[in-house]
């Protein structure tokens, strides 16, 4: 047992706390979340060259080939400090699913540019019927013109507005097992019939509507086996959870931290008001989630890098932590600050609207826990 | 026992015509509820439109007298126009505090100044805002960011508070100002009621969860003439207090009723994997849950109004039912989120937000309005006062815990009151005041 | 709307107030729990004296003909002092179920004794497979002799031991809709047969396992028509669950009244604990859950004596509050007396032990807001 | 990082020697384990037994030097004995406070009547009984009800009070008693350890939640010859605290997970409706709920043992280690009783009780552990006294809120202290003991 981060570990913690100190003070990530796109470019170029993109990508297709445990703690930074990249959608699941899934030609011709930042990837999978089981992809794909014809919506999806690609799973045969059937597809932003719509409300970084209106695919851009992405996905997905989860419990922490601060200057009838019993439990409530989701995205994160077979259900584990926990602890959060709070230059509301829209993201606690459920059992 | 609502014929009658007047008035823009909080400049134009003619109606101040520009109504219709505003999402144009900020003018009602100012703040001819609640429940000189130096007859106002109430620029502000630097605390205060209109008055631009709630406004060596200044010199927090002194439930509650009724129909219209959200059976727990607060939370409302009707001691039950309120609020906006997934955080600027965005309000507001109830003080700690389960002794002299109820409108609805006796009714209203 | 007491329920009140405070002092309370029968039956036969079993029975069959309004009057201060009898079996479950189910000449012969306290009936429903839906009853009932043969189990009986009789509910037929099929049987307790066995744990008043070996019951015990006993047993749990929420909901207030008395009373570091916030937040929770049942359980109670269609949903909502509210304030309570609470002779765990028994008895939370949802939808 | 607990070949050797060991003593009786807190007079009897035979191996007290009737095992050794027990589920044989009682009878351990009571403890001839904690984490002079007064040479005592430890009447019990009445809270008491036969010593049927965790004492007119008494007059409170100084989470802390795998067990064996309870979708969220707690807890353990382990400063987590414990058991608790509805009430008495009633025990137990961290003081005041958010100055003062960590063994296992450094060490341990 050795719980401690090592050398390398240690390095990158300390450089992208450097980084993170520079590039994504407080009015940046506002600003950031207020511009139309959401998205800044020099940021995700700074990333890119010190490698960032590249981390989970082996060297042979022009990544680091870290381990998931040394993105983890980049993660848990760029959480503590509510950076927006499309890192995650890009560099992981993106990433991921085309390793898992794709033939080797393919990944030479796209994880390169994924492992540079030259390519963004957004990842399309959630649909009006909102959910994270592979039953919930019902957007068709049908073989037409000797390749493949997509009709549909997907919502909720994020980066896809300011995409190069899009990684789109589309259903292309129905049975009785909703895991099969499904199909990776690599689509242009650009391609005819693809349309992308920012939408609306307290959701930090942004999210988008896109709607495939009979947008052709060749072939060649189907990425794996046909009707066969389900594992994949589900390993792009155990890898992406995994990291997310720990970038929520970098926020966790912070929301503590601001908390904790808060409660040891404010000033209320001559005393901190950190020194009221009700004031110290909401500090202590969000310290518990901090730890709570911190330890246990780590230990998944180990057991994905060691190939352990109960990873999953520590990714689970790790989700349903941190899902509740971070939303839990900006609530406890906000009831130390009061008023100043709900104030959004001060900089705790860009964290409370990071934990509402990241609690649902790649699943919730409820869809967490069956699942948990689901493979304990079996 | 009978727990049911019964109106009167007369009660019925009232609603028909607040029904007709209201499909007949309500703007195009705010037919499907609309809230100050979305602030939107065109949208807040209708508003001001509405409201005038609400005011004129008398509504605004439905309980006041016709003299006073209120609508001269019996408690009974009160509750019907109320309930009527409510359906359609629009009550909130009666929710704000000017009620009791309005009993703290009363004092002063036969100072020409003052008395028609009453009038124009009931028939909604003025915006008047007021100092943002956190402020004033408790005294902390070192919030008071805002000072009044006496010059001539005049004073100079400079620094910057934060403000609530309606509209994006008001008509006059209720001002609590530090006047005297060095003196003790409680007399160390002086409120104004000041044109918005005056040099040196800027209404900064407000970024909070909930824009229409608290607004910034600074004030550079703005220039008050004396017969601006409320009561005396010291009297500031005191009256600003008194204008707060009714329970934290106040008469006009925030009904969550409807954002439920929002989210059962989204859990009734919306699947997973074929099945209804609502027949899930983990979803269907969280919306039982949601459903059963929200009926706890109204037979406790039911329940004050009962025990206030028949005139019985209200002692914890205010404080409890606003501290049930406002955590079933929190409740409601994570089970929301549960049920509804991203959903939840649609905006009703997005097509696709259900119900007009009415749940991703529900998340921002809830937010703000635990702020009301902090760890410091609130709701739990009302609770306990009245328990007699009280701070200890060394704090309990710095921590003003307010239970006295509300003094009712000092000389009423229609007395005529020295301004002798207000003064002493709310100076025996709390220990701090004592001190 | 009135929320007040009638001038009758006043009066009901105050009785049972001077009962409770003579009959069932906690040393009383304590005595009877522990007894191996669990019965005091000299109190039994006060409270028929003043004839509490035949409160919710008509005039014409002995009773008093009362609202259920009134009865939950005195079922707050039954559960306010803990006070254990066979009411609830007797005279709320089986009375109804007989009153909704019997034939003229069965009411005649069953109802005066009940209503007397003479005659004491155990209502036997749960059984191994311990659950509330009608699914859940499977003891056979088989068609043997011109009359009916039990055989099966019935589990976590109240009142078994003491009853002259029982009235069971088993199955005569099986079909897809599990509340077809239904039967009540009325079976002395001494019949050839029946064994009881009480169980034993932290259980407060007592339950019994009830077996029945080939116990021959003949048709003139059947009560109402043969298959079709569901309607008549939904409607007893309705009542009986509405005035159990009432008890629950007095016994809420009493352990409420002990935090709150003991944390004005003890002191430390010089000064009442109550003066301390975290005191106060477990001493709030219990007030509230104590008035959250109370005033939900009165409305149900309302409901039913105005026959109104919500009925229903009013009951379960308020056994769902009073379930989770009564465990939690126990904990909170227990929370406040810390090492003093769990003195047996303190007082605080005969309340705590019934609140955890009676939190499933007639169904817990769970089971009510499933239900709630069933019936708030059609 | 590595989560998983290696263990060296000499563990895993040491590991069969002590499987083997165990399956060979323990009585039929505690097969399928058993707790003090269902006590029952026969058991107890062959609890004894098996203490003694513990006892003689040197494992109740595996880490101290065999010279004092320990069992000379190092750290590593030691978890694979607890680990074995655990899985028998009696680790409460080694569970009892006296590792640290020990500690504070260190000081004394060259006296010869102190040396030869150590060896005796540790080889498990003797039980001894000490005050029960709420008694000692708060000085609470008037809660404190047993005098002692000088007579001659002697102390008689007299009065009542709880005491906690294992069997049915002790050897010995250490007493804190009230020995100056008037003088200073810090000086007013005197610590003994009294043979349990003297005269006047009668230990009262106990009534509780857990019958074997609190148990009165009462003394009339007991005469206690002065070599009893520990330290010096007025040192009592102080020693007492210095045998509870460790942090909440000591290093044997109550694992939850057998528990846990009682209730799963239960819920993939028994069926609702024709389905098992564990594929509820209610019920299962609320398995995978307590699961997830209990899995947080055990890595919070983990992160306390690897801090220890590499010398880190230690400074909220034991107090969050526990406060997350102890909040676990209550909820694991409530989802017993969702989930195994009245089974979870049946003990062990029961032929139908899951699991020979460990859950109803544990719903018992965890209402007796909570008590610990009450209100008034607790972890999470030990938490928030680590984050740097202590009580109010005025309040502090008067209430003492420990955070040094445990002294070591002082002078450790091997060496031999001066009384004096032992008191210096102890005296600095907090703010009350400087006050």
């Amino acid at each position: 047992m050795d719980l401690g981060l090592n050398e390398i570990q240690t390095m990158l913690q300390n450089l992208a706390r450097e980084f993170m100190e520079t590039e994504m003070p407080t009015a940046r990530v506002l600003e950031i979340d207020d511009s139309p796109s959401g998205f800044a470019v020099e940021v995700w170029e700074k990333m890119s060259e010190i490698g960032w993109p590249g981390m989970v990508i082996p060297e042979q297709y022009g990544g680091l080939g870290s381990s998931f445990t040394d993105l983890g703690v980049v993660y848990e930074v760029m959480g503590y400090y509510a950076c927006s990249s499309p890192h995650l959608s890009s560099a992981v699941l993106a990433s991921q699913a085309i390793l898992e899934a794709g033939n080797d030609s393919q990944k030479q011709a796209l994880l390169p540019g994924i492992a540079s930042g030259q390519q963004i990837f957004a990842f399309a999978y959630t649909e009006p019927e909102y959910a994270w089981g592979p039953g919930s992809v019902q957007l068709q794909a049908t073989r037409q013109n000797g390749g493949f014809t997509l009709n549909g919506t997907k919502l909720f999806i994020p980066d896809a507005n300011i995409a190069d690609q899009i990684l789109v799973v589309a259903r292309t045969a129905s049975g009785s097992n909703p895991e099969d059937g499904l199909t990776l597809f690599v689509v242009p932003r650009e391609a005819s019939g693809v349309s992308v719509r920012v939408q609306s409300g307290w959701l930090g970084p942004k999210v988008c509507e896109v709607n495939f209106d009979g947008v052709q695919v060749a072939d060649s851009e189907v990425v794996g086996a046909p009707g066969g992405a389900w594992p994949a996905v589900e390993k792009a997905f155990d890898r992406a959870t995994a990291v997310l989860s720990l970038y929520m419990a970098g926020g966790t922490q912070r929301v503590f931290e601001m908390a904790r601060d808060y409660s040891q200057t404010r000033i209320a009838f001559g005393v901190p008001i950190g020194t009221f019993q009700r004031v110290q439990d909401h500090v202590i409530e969000a310290l518990n989630q901090a730890d709570s989701a911190k330890w246990s995205a780590y230990e998944a994160l180990t057991q994905l890098d060691d190939g352990s077979p109960g990873a999953a259900v520590a990714v689970s584990l790790a989700k349903a932590v941190a899902s509740d926990g971070f939303a839990l602890a900006c609530d406890a959060s906000h009831h130390v600050h009061a008023g100043i709070g709900t104030d959004l230059e001060y900089g705790l509301t860009q964290f409370t609207k990071r934990a509402r829209n990241l609690q649902h993201y790649l699943g919730d606690a409820i869809f967490h826990k069956a699942r948990m459920a689901r493979l304990m059992v079996t | 026992m009978d727990f049911a609502l019964q109106y009167t014929d007369e009660q019925q009658h009232f609603r028909q015509e607040v029904k007709t007047w209201l499909d007949d008035n309500i703007p195009g823009e705010l037919r499907d509820g609309w809230f100050p909080q979305d602030q939107d400049p065109a949208v807040w134009e209708s508003c001001l439109a509405f409201r005038r003619l609400l005011g004129e109606k008398g509504w605004l101040a439905p309980a006041e007298p016709a003299a006073q520009g209120g609508g001269g109504l019996t408690d009974a219709h009160e509750i019907v126009l109320l309930e009527e505003l409510e359906d359609r999402r629009l009550r909130w144009f009666l929710d704000t505090p000017s009620q009791s900020l309005k009993q703290a003018l009363l004092p002063w009602i036969n100072q020409p100044h003052t008395g028609e100012l009453l009038t124009a703040i009931n028939t909604g001819s003025v915006l008047l805002w007021y100092p943002w609640l956190e402020q004033v429940k408790e005294l902390e000189l070192g919030s008071i960011g805002i000072r009044a130096l006496r010059d001539g007859d005049d004073y100079i106002l400079s620094g910057k508070g934060l403000f609530t109430g309606h509209g994006r620029r008001p008509d006059y502000l209720w001002i609590l100002a530090l006047a005297g630097p060095e003196s003790a605390p409680e007399e160390a205060t002086a409120a104004f009621l000041v044109p918005g209109e005056l040099d040196g008055i800027a209404v900064q631009t407000n970024r909070t969860l909930a824009p229409g709630e608290a607004m910034a406004v600074s004030f550079e060596q703005t220039r008050v003439p004396a017969y601006c200044l409320l009561g005396n010199d010291g009297d500031g927090w005191l009256l600003t207090r008194a204008a707060f002194l009714e329970e934290p439930a106040s008469r006009l509650p925030r009904l969550q009723e409807h954002d439920l009724e929002a989210l059962l129909l989204f859990a009734k219209e919306n699947f997973r994997e074929g099945v209804p959200l609502l027949d899930h059976p983990v979803l269907q727990q969280l919306l039982m849950e949601a459903h059963i607060e929200s009926r706890i939370n109204q037979l406790f409302r039911m329940r004050d109004a009962w025990m206030r009707s028949t005139g019985q001691d209200m002692t914890y039950q205010a404080a409890q039912t606003a501290l049930l309120e406002s955590r079933a609020a929190r409740r409601l906006s994570e089970i929301s989120r549960d049920v509804m997934g991203a959903y939840a955080l649609l905006d009703r600027r997005d097509p696709r937000a259900p119900s007009s965005g009415t749940l991703e309000l529900q998340q921002r507001m809830s937010l703000v309005h635990q702020s009301q109830d902090s760890g410091v003080e609130g709701y739990a700690a009302a609770i306990a006062q009245h328990l007699g389960m009280g701070m200890p002794q060394d704090l309990s002299q710095d921590i003003s815990m307010e239970t006295s109820p509300a003094p009712n409108h000092p000389g009423g609805a229609t007395g005529k009151p020295e301004q002798a006796d207000v003064s002493s009714d709310v100076s025996s209203a709390g220990p701090l005041l004592k001190k």
